[in-house]
Parts: structure tokens; sequence; C-alpha cells
């Protein structure tokens, strides 16, 4: 199996929540845990080569021409991040199958927490830095859709909105630092990345980078000073909170940090800037941490600290400390998911987690309060714990390192009061809340919760104590292997034992011990004294932040855009015009040795006719049905035009467009007034009339020049290669599904979404129908005339008919997908026009979103389709088969394709033209004629 | 057989041309719908027939031609029922000829005798 | 002589759209001009066929169905707007 | 309907005997398979009606395809010469075919002939409007115009 299904499994299972029976809850979370199972295995699998110190690769081709692939890279760095990832993952979908209540939409939170997943893993292995930017925003996405699951709350919708905000705008920069980084190296494969050496840090543009990237780092990781939007993500539900904002999505900055190691340290720079960063944003959370009374503010703040600590020793520069930080990421997802879990249990069984109230809960649940306070004592650095380990790693290295020149003895002081502090505010949970007195003022008397919500807990509680009795034998093969990821190189040994013998760090633990029992001790004093500080509120902070750059950006957009059609023109085609100056004053007109040919009669009379009618249409622009029909005149002739100058593709595509076009001027026209008056003032018209006399002309003079040139264009290369290449001789066809397919199914993608775009706007939109025409006189009575309607229905299949023919010869002849499509739409258009949408609604599947959603698919799988054979995406493929009776025929996937796209458009424009049409109620008029 | 494809055509030119001084010279909206009707009808039946005689003399018999001329025949007196509906209803003149005033009401109004009669009955009621 | 004689009748044809034509901008009313609009369609297929025949090739005759088929949607969409002002009800 | 689909059958049959798909040996298929239709008609109640109505829908779209002629002929010639015999009118005509379909199908072949146009049918749909333009020989077009109708609905029925 290769490692590229670790990522794209999950990514499957986002749906599979939703297909199982919403009411059995258990048969959702199994349904869930499937696919992320089978995903670990794979990662199993080929654990034992990474940890060799193998480099797992695999590459799917996406546009090879541009260099654009998706590729996936596992080495000892990304297993033992997708461990964490899978391993939590899994823990934490048992343990929200008990936290959600009945009323929660299970299904959709299991969805949005598998994205997560896939996300996470698409980060950690991805082969490519700008696919690693892509699976990065979408865990921005996924955990604002997370944060914000509780809905109806505003809290979770500011929370979730701040979150989006921050990490999405580092998100940005760090894509402008990684197309950087692509210009310098050459390439974006992480691979070429990696071995480039020291040719980043040397490069001139080297602070730029840096600091886009770090950028990117901090917001994601929350540090200093873009951590405020880390406890006010924990309105999300505690599930979440465990996984994303401690275990692993904060950790995807980190991830960054460490990823980009190998090329980005080794310069000053990087190591004050994190070192500084980290060590601010450490002591900050520590002391923050300590006054919050919200049990999951606590851990939050707390998160931020160990967070920091992390960053600080990934900024430390010694190739221990970046073992350490690897060390403590693991360490602190396992210790800091429990606590989070723990707190869900008692935010469940007491209903509050404000350490005010919740007191004494040992003796109410005594089996959760042991998992809690070992898994606080880990947090706080006590021996025998897996925090120890890595917290002495820690303050070994602050004393080794030299991050910030002279001042670099200040760093070991301020890890041992970070130190202290942390034990005092892990002290304060173990005590407010499990013992110091009785609860109060509960609304329910707490106890132990569901066996099976406990178990995530006890499993990773169970790892703190193995993990920090046993480090070599459990962790020292992975940190390892990660090691030499980060480092790039080999690895210096890891003392990976609890007792080092009496030593510096030994009594620094000592003193932070010590230290932070005198705090706890003497909290009454500390929170006297912040009590004189006002606090802060970060959401009123943000949102007035965000309201001034809201308030500034509309002030430049008054600038520019006074609503007006006319004015956007105008601005369109100003730029146009300084766009064109230069290459329009050295453009000669006639190329050589090229024939013209000559006008006849009937092309002169055609020319006259559409010109005719393209200014009549100008001329009557306020009566408008009469302008509609005009137009449709003009594409009329233009489609008449295609079809003389041998452009039956053209000719078919024109006349659907038309039709579809009138109908729709129709429905809009409906809703307008029938006559406009006269609104421009002569000058203006005079102006207008100059301004659009300017530029028809250029575009005359562009299109003429176009025409003369030597015929030396791409056209030769499609004409030699459509039917050896693409299987057909329909160039025009084969050149859309084919050649350019990767173009068209973005059109389609485009299509649909404009489609739902309308369909969502119009939503709950209601006009009214006017009674009389613009004369007064009562609509006819008539709604489907006898005669229409029988004649409607017996063309509709005559009309499917010709369009499943258009479609099919496509491939060789004049037709195609798009055409049979607007075909389609039109045959049922007809059928609405003739029937109505009742009669419609109950005889047909009408699903056109569902029709949207077919035929995107299609077109994507069928491009998918092609890396089963280690093509690129949407290689097309064909062959010629021969069956008896049948005779010869071809299959070539560019069909299926070309399915998709018939589909989409079919979906699109009936979604469309259906919406426009529902949009009116029932008319005010009474059944009295005259 | 050229000879009779060459009339054909001739025939067919004939009835087009005939359709388009029609729509000049007619003199309401009434009868200007008419006037598609002996080109949509025997002018593109002949044209057809040349049509498939032609491809015919080179290839083989194309029926394609007759799918066509299937449409029109369909189509047409639609448009023309549509259009004739319409013109009822924005109560269009009718120009010359024997005026009906009675019965152009009752068609307006989508009304027969008796029915009216019905009516009066109802409202005497 | 055959392909002279299409081109006669492609003269021809041609000069009942210009009158066709004439109607549609005149009018005076909007079914007129909606009957000019239907029958330019028509016009249209004659067209498209002897443009088939005088190139001597079919790969017009799927242009000339669609007119029929389409055209004709055109102009009841545009009757169904005049009587109802709401076309799809 | 279900001669006709049976009649192609036996058309198909033929030709897959033969193992010839010309148009002409379909056509002689057809021929025979009527041949074959006719001698067992009475027997199956199915077919009773059918030897009977495929001649009829032949005569049918012969005398349209004449009356069609003819209608052009005398439009054009109006159009033509003159003095203009125009008389523009409406009439209302009594109508005796009673389904949707048959009515529908009598209303556009009505307007298929050049000089009679279908506009309106009655909201009780017994009544067809109809738009001709010669009405100086009022009963002659009517006579004309129900014998169309007679002539559909010998068919259809």
């Amino acid at each position: 199996m290769n490692i590229a299904w670790i990522i794209v499994l999950p990514l499957l299972g986002v749906i599979a929540p939703l297909l199982a029976n919403p009411t059995r809850r258990n048969q959702v979370a199994w349904i869930t845990a499937v696919l992320p199972f089978a995903a670990l295995l794979i990662t199993l699998y080929h654990a034992p080569a990474i940890l060799a110190g193998e480099v797992v690769q695999q590459t799917w081709y996406w546009i090879p021409q541009i260099g654009l692939t998706l590729s996936f890279r596992m080495d000892g760095l990304a297993l033992l991040f997708t461990l964490l990832i899978l391993g939590i993952g899994l823990l934490i979908i048992l343990y929200a199958r008990y936290y959600l209540s009945s009323k929660d939409p299970m299904g959709r939170f299991y969805s949005y927490l598998i994205l997560f997943m896939a996300a996470m893993l698409g980060i950690v292995n991805s082969g490519n830095l700008l696919q690693m930017w892509a699976f990065w925003e979408l865990t921005s996405i996924s955990s604002f859709l997370l944060i914000g699951f509780w809905s109806s709350t505003g809290k979770a919708r500011k929370g979730a909105r701040m979150a989006l905000t921050i990490t999405g705008a580092g998100g940005l920069a760090l894509l402008a630092g990684i197309l950087l980084i692509g210009k310098v190296v050459g390439s974006l494969e992480l691979e070429a990345v990696l071995n480039s050496g020291r040719l980043l840090v040397e490069h001139q543009w080297y602070p730029v980078i840096l600091a886009l990237v770090l950028i990117g780092a901090f917001t994601k990781s929350a540090q200093f000073p873009f951590h405020f939007w880390l406890p006010h993500a924990m309105s999300a539900p505690t599930p979440v909170s465990a996984y994303l904002h401690s275990a692993t999505m904060v950790k995807a900055g980190i991830f960054l940090l460490a990823r980009m190691f190998p090329v980005l340290s080794g310069h000053d720079a990087w190591f004050v800037t994190v070192s500084l960063v980290g060590l601010a944003t450490l002591l900050l959370g520590a002391y923050t941490a300590l006054f919050k009374h919200d049990l999951k503010g606590l851990l939050a703040y707390s998160t931020i600290s160990h967070l920091g600590l992390i960053t600080l020793l990934l900024g430390m520069g010694t190739e221990l400390a970046a073992v350490a930080a690897l060390f403590h990421i693991v360490n602190h997802a396992v210790f800091k998911a429990s606590l989070f879990m723990g707190v869900g249990i008692i935010d469940h069984e007491t209903g509050t987690r404000d350490m005010r109230q919740i007191n004494g809960l040992f003796k109410y649940m005594p089996h959760t309060a042991v998992l809690c306070i070992v898994a606080a004592l880990s947090m706080a650095g006590v021996p025998l714990l897996n925090g120890f380990l890595s917290k002495e790693m820690f303050f070994a290295e602050t004393l080794e390192q030299s991050a910030i020149g002279a001042l670099s003895w200040l760093i070991p002081l301020l890890a041992t009061i970070a130190g202290a502090l942390s034990v005092a505010y892990s002290l304060r949970f173990i005590h407010d809340v499990f013992f110091n007195g009785e609860p109060k003022g509960l609304k329910k008397t707490p106890h132990e919760p569901p066996r099976y919500m406990r178990i995530p807990v006890e499993v990773l509680v169970a790892l703190c104590i193995l993990v920090g009795i046993f480090p070599a034998l459990l962790v020292g093969d992975l940190l390892k292997s990660a090691g030499v990821a980060v480092l790039g190189g080999t690895l210096p040994y890891i003392p990976l034992y609890i007792w080092h013998g009496f030593n510096l760090p030994l009594l620094m633990s000592a003193l932070a011990l010590a230290g932070g029992i005198g705090i706890y001790a003497r909290r009454k004093v500390l929170f006297q004294f912040q009590s004189h500080f006002k606090e802060v509120d970060a959401n009123e902070r943000f949102d007035a932040w965000l309201y001034q750059v809201i308030t500034f950006i509309r002030r430049i957009e008054a600038l520019i855009d006074k609503r007006s059609l006319q004015y956007y023109l105008a601005w369109l085609s100003v730029a146009l015009l300084i766009l064109l100056a230069a290459p329009l004053l050295n453009l000669s007109l006639v190329g050589d040795n090229v024939v013209i040919t000559p006008l006849t009669a009937e092309v002169w009379a055609g020319t006259a006719l559409i010109a005719i009618a393209a200014l009549a249409t100008v001329v009557n622009n306020r009566r408008r049905l009469f302008a509609a029909l005009l137009i449709s005149i003009v594409g009329l002739g233009v489609s008449l035009a295609f079809a003389r100058f041998s452009a039956p593709d053209l000719a078919l595509t024109q006349i659907s467009v038309e039709v579809i076009t009138t109908i729709l001027l129709l429905l809009a026209l409906f809703f307008l007034p029938q006559t406009t008056p006269k609104e421009s003032k002569p000058g203006r018209l005079l102006r207008d009339i100059g301004l659009a006399g300017i530029f028809g002309g250029i575009m005359a003079t562009l299109t003429y020049a176009m025409l003369t040139r030597p015929i030396e264009t791409i056209s030769d290369y499609f004409l030699a290669n459509s039917k050896t290449g693409g299987g057909g001789t329909n160039v025009v066809n084969v050149i859309l599904v084919d050649f350019r397919g990767f173009d068209t199914f973005g059109e389609i993608t485009v299509l649909g979404i404009a489609a739902l775009g309308i369909y969502k706007l119009t939503a709950g939109m209601r006009l009214f129908l006017p009674a009389t025409n613009e004369d007064g006189l009562p609509w006819s009575r008539d709604k489907y005339p006898l005669i229409l309607k029988q004649v409607s229905q017996s063309i509709l299949p005559l009309a499917l008919l010709i369009s499943a023919y258009i479609f099919l010869r496509g491939h060789n002849l004049p037709g195609g997908g798009f055409i049979a499509g607007l075909i389609t739409a039109i045959a049922i258009v007809q059928q609405y026009i003739g029937h109505g949408n009742d009669w419609i609604q109950k005889r047909f599947y009408a699903n056109y979103v569902g029709f949207i959603a077919a035929g995107l698919s299609i077109a994507l799988l069928t491009g998918l389709g092609s890396w089963l054979w280690q093509k690129p995406f949407l290689t097309s493929w064909f062959d010629y088969f021969t069956w008896p009776v049948f005779g010869k025929f071809e299959l070539a996937s560019a069909m299926l394709f070309d399915l998709g796209v018939y589909l989409t458009v079919v979906g699109a424009a009936m979604l469309i033209l259906a919406k426009l049409g529902q949009l009116t109620v029932v008319e005010p008029y009474s059944e009295k004629e005259d | 057989m050229e000879y009779f494809i060459a009339a054909l055509l001739i025939l067919a030119a004939l009835f087009f041309l005939l359709s388009g001084v029609a729509i000049v010279r007619f003199k309401d909206s009434y009868s200007r719908l008419h006037a598609p009707t002996p080109a949509s009808t025997l002018g593109m039946g002949a044209l057809l027939l040349a049509a498939m005689l032609w491809q015919g003399s080179e290839d083989t018999l194309s029926i394609k031609a007759f799918l066509v001329m299937a449409v029109l025949f369909v189509t047409s007196p639609i448009s023309a029922y549509m259009l004739a509906k319409t013109a009822l209803h924005l109560r269009l003149p009718l120009a010359g000829g024997r005026q009906l005033p009675e019965i152009y009401e009752q068609a307006r109004n989508r009304r027969n005798d008796s029915s009216k009669a019905q009516e009066k009955s109802d409202q005497s009621v | 002589m055959l392909d002279s004689i299409v081109y006669v009748t492609m003269g021809f044809i041609g000069v009942a759209m210009v009158g066709t034509f004439w109607r549609l901008i005149k009018g005076p009313t909007i079914v007129d001009r909606v009957i000019a609009m239907d029958k330019l369609f028509v016009y249209s297929i004659g067209l498209i066929l002897c443009l088939g025949m005088a190139e001597h090739t079919s790969l017009y005759y799927e242009a000339a169905l669609l007119i029929a088929t389409l055209g004709f949607i055109s102009t009841t969409a545009m009757c169904k707007y005049l009587l109802r002002g709401d076309i799809i009800e | 309907m279900i001669g006709f689909l049976f009649n192609l059958l036996l058309a198909l049959a033929w030709a897959l005997l033969t193992n010839q798909f010309t148009a002409l040996n379909v056509i002689f298929g057809f021929s025979l398979g009527y041949a074959v239709i006719w001698l067992i008609h009475r027997t199956v109640p199915a077919l009773y009606t059918y030897p009977r109505r495929l001649p009829e829908t032949i005569s049918f779209a012969l005398f349209f395809i004449w009356e069609l002629l003819v209608a052009n002929w005398k439009v054009a010639m109006d159009i033509v010469t003159r003095p203009w015999y125009m008389q523009p009118g409406v009439i209302a005509m009594p109508l005796a075919a009673k389904t949707d379909f048959e009515i529908a199908l009598v209303a556009n072949l009505i307007s298929l002939t050049p000089g009679t146009l279908s506009m309106e049918v009655s909201e009780d749909k017994k009544t067809l409007f109809v738009h001709a333009m010669f009405l100086d020989d009022e009963q002659k077009l009517r006579a004309e115009l129900s014998e169309i109708e007679q002539r559909i609905l010998q068919v259809l029925r």
C-alpha cells in the first residue's frame, strides 16, 4: 500500500459518517473510525523502514508540465506526527461518541473531524510545499467548522471567526514565503528544498522568507503576539479542543519550524526571533494560566506556554534541543489531550468548568480524578512521568545555548520561573478541582462517566507513565528517526534516562517544583496583585481592529467602486487601453503573403444584417422585449456566419446559447419595468458613444491584424494530434475534453459554483406578479395552452434523443457534452413553459444540484482515474474494440469526462432557469377579467 | 434527376420568396401569421427533398432531412397558434375582409355561443 | 448547373430574409416582430441546408435540426411572456 | 399501434431471414408482413382494425399532401396576382374531436394548410376558432375543414 492512502483514506472517510444512520450513535462512531484505522495500519506497515532511516515517497502526477505533482513523503518527523494524529484521533472519535449529546448532529461533527484529520495528515506527509500549504489552509477551514460547531452560540461563532482570520492570514503569509522559497530553490518539492543546504540562509531574500514563514508558523501555533485566538477557540466542543487545540493543529506551526529547520535555521535571525518569541510565549502563557478560573482557559494558556517552550527549544539551535522539542511535542500531546478529555468529563458531569464552583470532586469521581491528577503531574514535570523527561532535557539545553548572545544566561533563569509557574497552575488544577472542600452550587450531583468515555483518557495516562519510566524503549527509535529528519544528518546520542545523576538541570527541576508549590501556597497575594490590572478582552480588541481594517478597505473601495456598471466598464476600458497602448502602436497591420478572402455579396449582406440588428438593439435598448428579440436575431446571424465559415461546432453552440439567453432574458425582464426612462444626459451619451467607438475600433483593428497574420498557430498541432493523441476527429471537442481538459474542468466547476450561488442568493426571494402588463391589460387566464401542452410532450423525447445524438457524435463530429447539455436544458425548460413547475416536479427527478454534483464528480473521477495507471491527472485514454455483430467501436475516457460536462451544464442551466422561474408567488389578481 | 432537383430548388426558392413578399405586404398581424406557412411547408419540403436527393447522388439517402421536416411540421403550427393567441390576447385588430366582431370576441374569451348563453342565464339568476 | 441554382435559391431566401427583417424593424406590433423572428429562424434553416448542398457536406443537418427545435422554443417563450408575463410558473 | 409494431417486427424478421438490411428489402418485408397480418387479423382482437387503418393512414397522408399543394397554390396565386381575393376573418368551428391529442392534431394540421390557421380552442374544448385568409366562400371552407377533421378521426379511432 503506498503512503498516499494514509491521506486519501481519511479524506474519503469524510463522507462515511454522513452515510451512517444518525440515530445509531455507536454505528456512526464505528464507521467513522474504520478508515483512519486502516490508515494507521498502513502507517505501521511502513514504520519499520522509516525507523531504519528510509524516506518513503509517492508521486501522483497532476500537471507535470508546470511542475505540479501530488507528492507524498514520509520520513521520521512525518511518521511521528502521523502516529500522533491517527492515534489520538482514534481515541478522540471514541471519546466524542459519549461526549456529544443526542441533540448534536453527530455525523456532521465526525465528518468535520475526519476532514481535519486528513488535512493534518496531508500537512505532515506532503512532499511538495505548495501542496502542504493547501492542506494547511484546509486545517484552518476545518478548525473553523469545528470551533463553530455549536453555531447557535455567539461565542462559538466569534471564536471560530477569529481563529480563521488569524490562521488564515498567517496561511497567506506562509504561501508568500513558500513561493519565495520555490523561486530561490527552483523547485517546490520538499526533497529539493531540504537538499538545498545553506542556499536559503545565504540568499538576500532570507529575512523576508524567514519572516513570512515564521508568521505562518506562529499564527498557527498560537505564539505571542498571535496567541490570543487559542483561548477563544475553547468554545469548541471539548473533543475538538483536545484534538486540534492541544495535540495536533497547533503543532502544525511547530511542525513547520521543524520541517524547515535544516534549511532556515543556522542564522542569528532565526535563533533570536524564534527563541525570544518562544520564551515570551512560554512565560506569558504560564503566568496567565495561573489566573484562569475556567478549566479550559487554564489548559488553553498552559498549551500556549508549552508551545512556547517547544518553539524556544527549536530556536536554541543545538541539536539536542531540537530532539528535546520533538520529545516534548509527543509528551505534551499525550498529557494535554488526556487533561482536556478529563476536563470534558468534568464539564459533562457537573455542567460547569468554573474552578470556583467545582471543588472536591475526588469523592464523586475518584477514577477520573486519579487519571487527571497523573496527567496534571506530568504537565508539572514530576519525575517518573513523561513530562519530567522532556522538561529535564529542556532545562539542560537552556544551559547549553547561546541563542541571544550575552544575555543568554537569562534563559535558564526564566525557564525555571516558567517551570515554577507551570507547577503552580498544575497544582491549582489538582487541588482546586479534586480537593478543597465541597462543590458549590452545582446543578447536578457529579458521578463517574460512562465506562468507554474514560478509556481514551486511560490509554493516554498509561502512556504518560510508561514513557516516563521506559523512554528509550518506547520512543527512542521514533525520536531518533525524527531527529535525523529534522537535523538532516546523523544524530548525537540522546540521553533518554530518568536519572542523570545530581546535576544542574535536576536542581532547576527541584527549584521549579518548590517554587511552584510556594507560588500556589501564596496564590492569594498573586491574585490580589493581578486584580489591579484590567482584564483585556481579546475579542473586543480583535473586533475593534477588524472594524478598523474593514473601514479602511471600505474607504478604498468607495474610491474605485461606484456601484455602477458604466463605471466598472470605464475602469476596465481605461486599464485595457493603458495595457494595450504600447503594443498597439507597434502593430503593423497586414502580414506578409496572406491571401485575403474576397468579399462576396452574401457576406456583405449577412454582415449588414447582423450590424443593423446590433445597431437596432442599441437604439431600442429601452424597449426591452424588442431589444431582447433583436439580440436573438444578432445571435442567429452570428450562428449563420459560423456555419458559413465552416465552424459547425460554434454554430451549434451559438444557437443553443442564444435560445437559453433569450429565455433567461425573458425571465429577468419580467421582474423589471417594461420600459426604462431616459437616464443619460446628452453629454454623457456622447462620451459613452466616443468610448464605445474607440474600443470597437481597437477590437476591429486587433481582429483584423490577427486574421492577417501568417498562419503559424497552435492549431496545426491540434489538427495533427487530435486523432492520434485524443482518438477523435472533431478537433474542437478533443481540445475541450482532452488537450485542454483541465481548463474545461475548471470551467464547469465555475459554472456549478455560479449556479449554486444564484440558487442560494435567490433562496427565500419572493416576487409578486403584477396583475397586468404595462398597458394595464390583465394577463391571459390560459396558463398552459392546450395545444402547446400536447406538443411539448411529444417534443421532449425527440429533443432528448437529439441531444444524446449530439453528445455521442461529439468526439468525431460537431457536437459534444456542452452543446448536448444546453439542448437538454432547453428541452426541459420547454416543459416548464408548457406545463409549469408543479407538473414537472410531480413527474421528473428534478434535483438539479444533484446533477451538478454528479457531473463534477464524474469529471473529477475520470481525471483521477489516470493515477491508477501512474499517469498525470486527466490523461485521456482511448482504444478501439471489435465486437461481433456490433462491429468496431471506440471507447475513450474523454467520453466519460464529456458526460460530466453534460450533466453539469444541464444541472447548472436548469438550476438557474427553474429557480428564476419559481420566484413568483400566486398573482393577486382576481379571476374576473375586463 | 438533376433537372428534378433543380426544379425542386427553384420551387423552394419561389415559395420562400413568396413568404417574404407576403410578410411585407399583408395588412394585419393575423394575415402575416399565414405568411410563413407556404415557406415552412412546401418551400421547406421541396428544399429538404432536394437536399436528400442531392446527398443521394453522392453517397446514401440522407434520412436526417426527414427529421428536420418532421420537427418543422410539428413545431411551426404551435408557433403560429401561440402567436395567434398572443395577438388575440393583445386585442390586435383584424384589418379589412369580413369583420365578425362577435366571433372575434368569443375567440378572445375562449367561449363559444352555448357557453355564453349559459353565462347569460347564470347572470339572470 | 445545380451548384449555381443552389446559389440562386440562397439569394431568393436572402431576399425573403431582408423583407422579414424589414418587418421585424417596422413592426408595428410586438406580435409582428415575433412573427418575423420566428420566420427568420425558418429561413435560416433553409439557408443552412443550401449551404450544406453548396459545400457538399452533411455536417450542417444538425444545425438545421437545432434551429428548427430551438427557434420554436424561443417563439413560444416570447408568446408565453406576452400572454402571462411569467414564462415558468 | 400494436398492429404497426407487429408489422415492423415482421419486417425486421424478414430482413434477418434474408440477411439483407437494405431499405428496399425492409419495405418488401413490411408489405409481406402486412399481407400476413391481413390473413390473420380476424382471429386476433388486437390486430382487428389494423389492416383497415394502414391504408387509411397512407391515403390520409396523400390527401393531406394534396390539400397542402392545392392550398399553397391558391395562396401563392393570390399573392402574386392582382386583384386580391383576400377576405380574412375568423370562424368558429364545432369540434368533433374529443381528446386533447385529437384536438391538437386537428388544430395543427389545419394550421399547416396555408390559408387557415387555428387561433384558439374554447375553454370547453368544443369549438375551434380558425382564422382564414379567404372567407369568400365560408360553406366550402367549413366543408374542407371538417373533411380534414373527419379523416384524422377515422385514422385515430
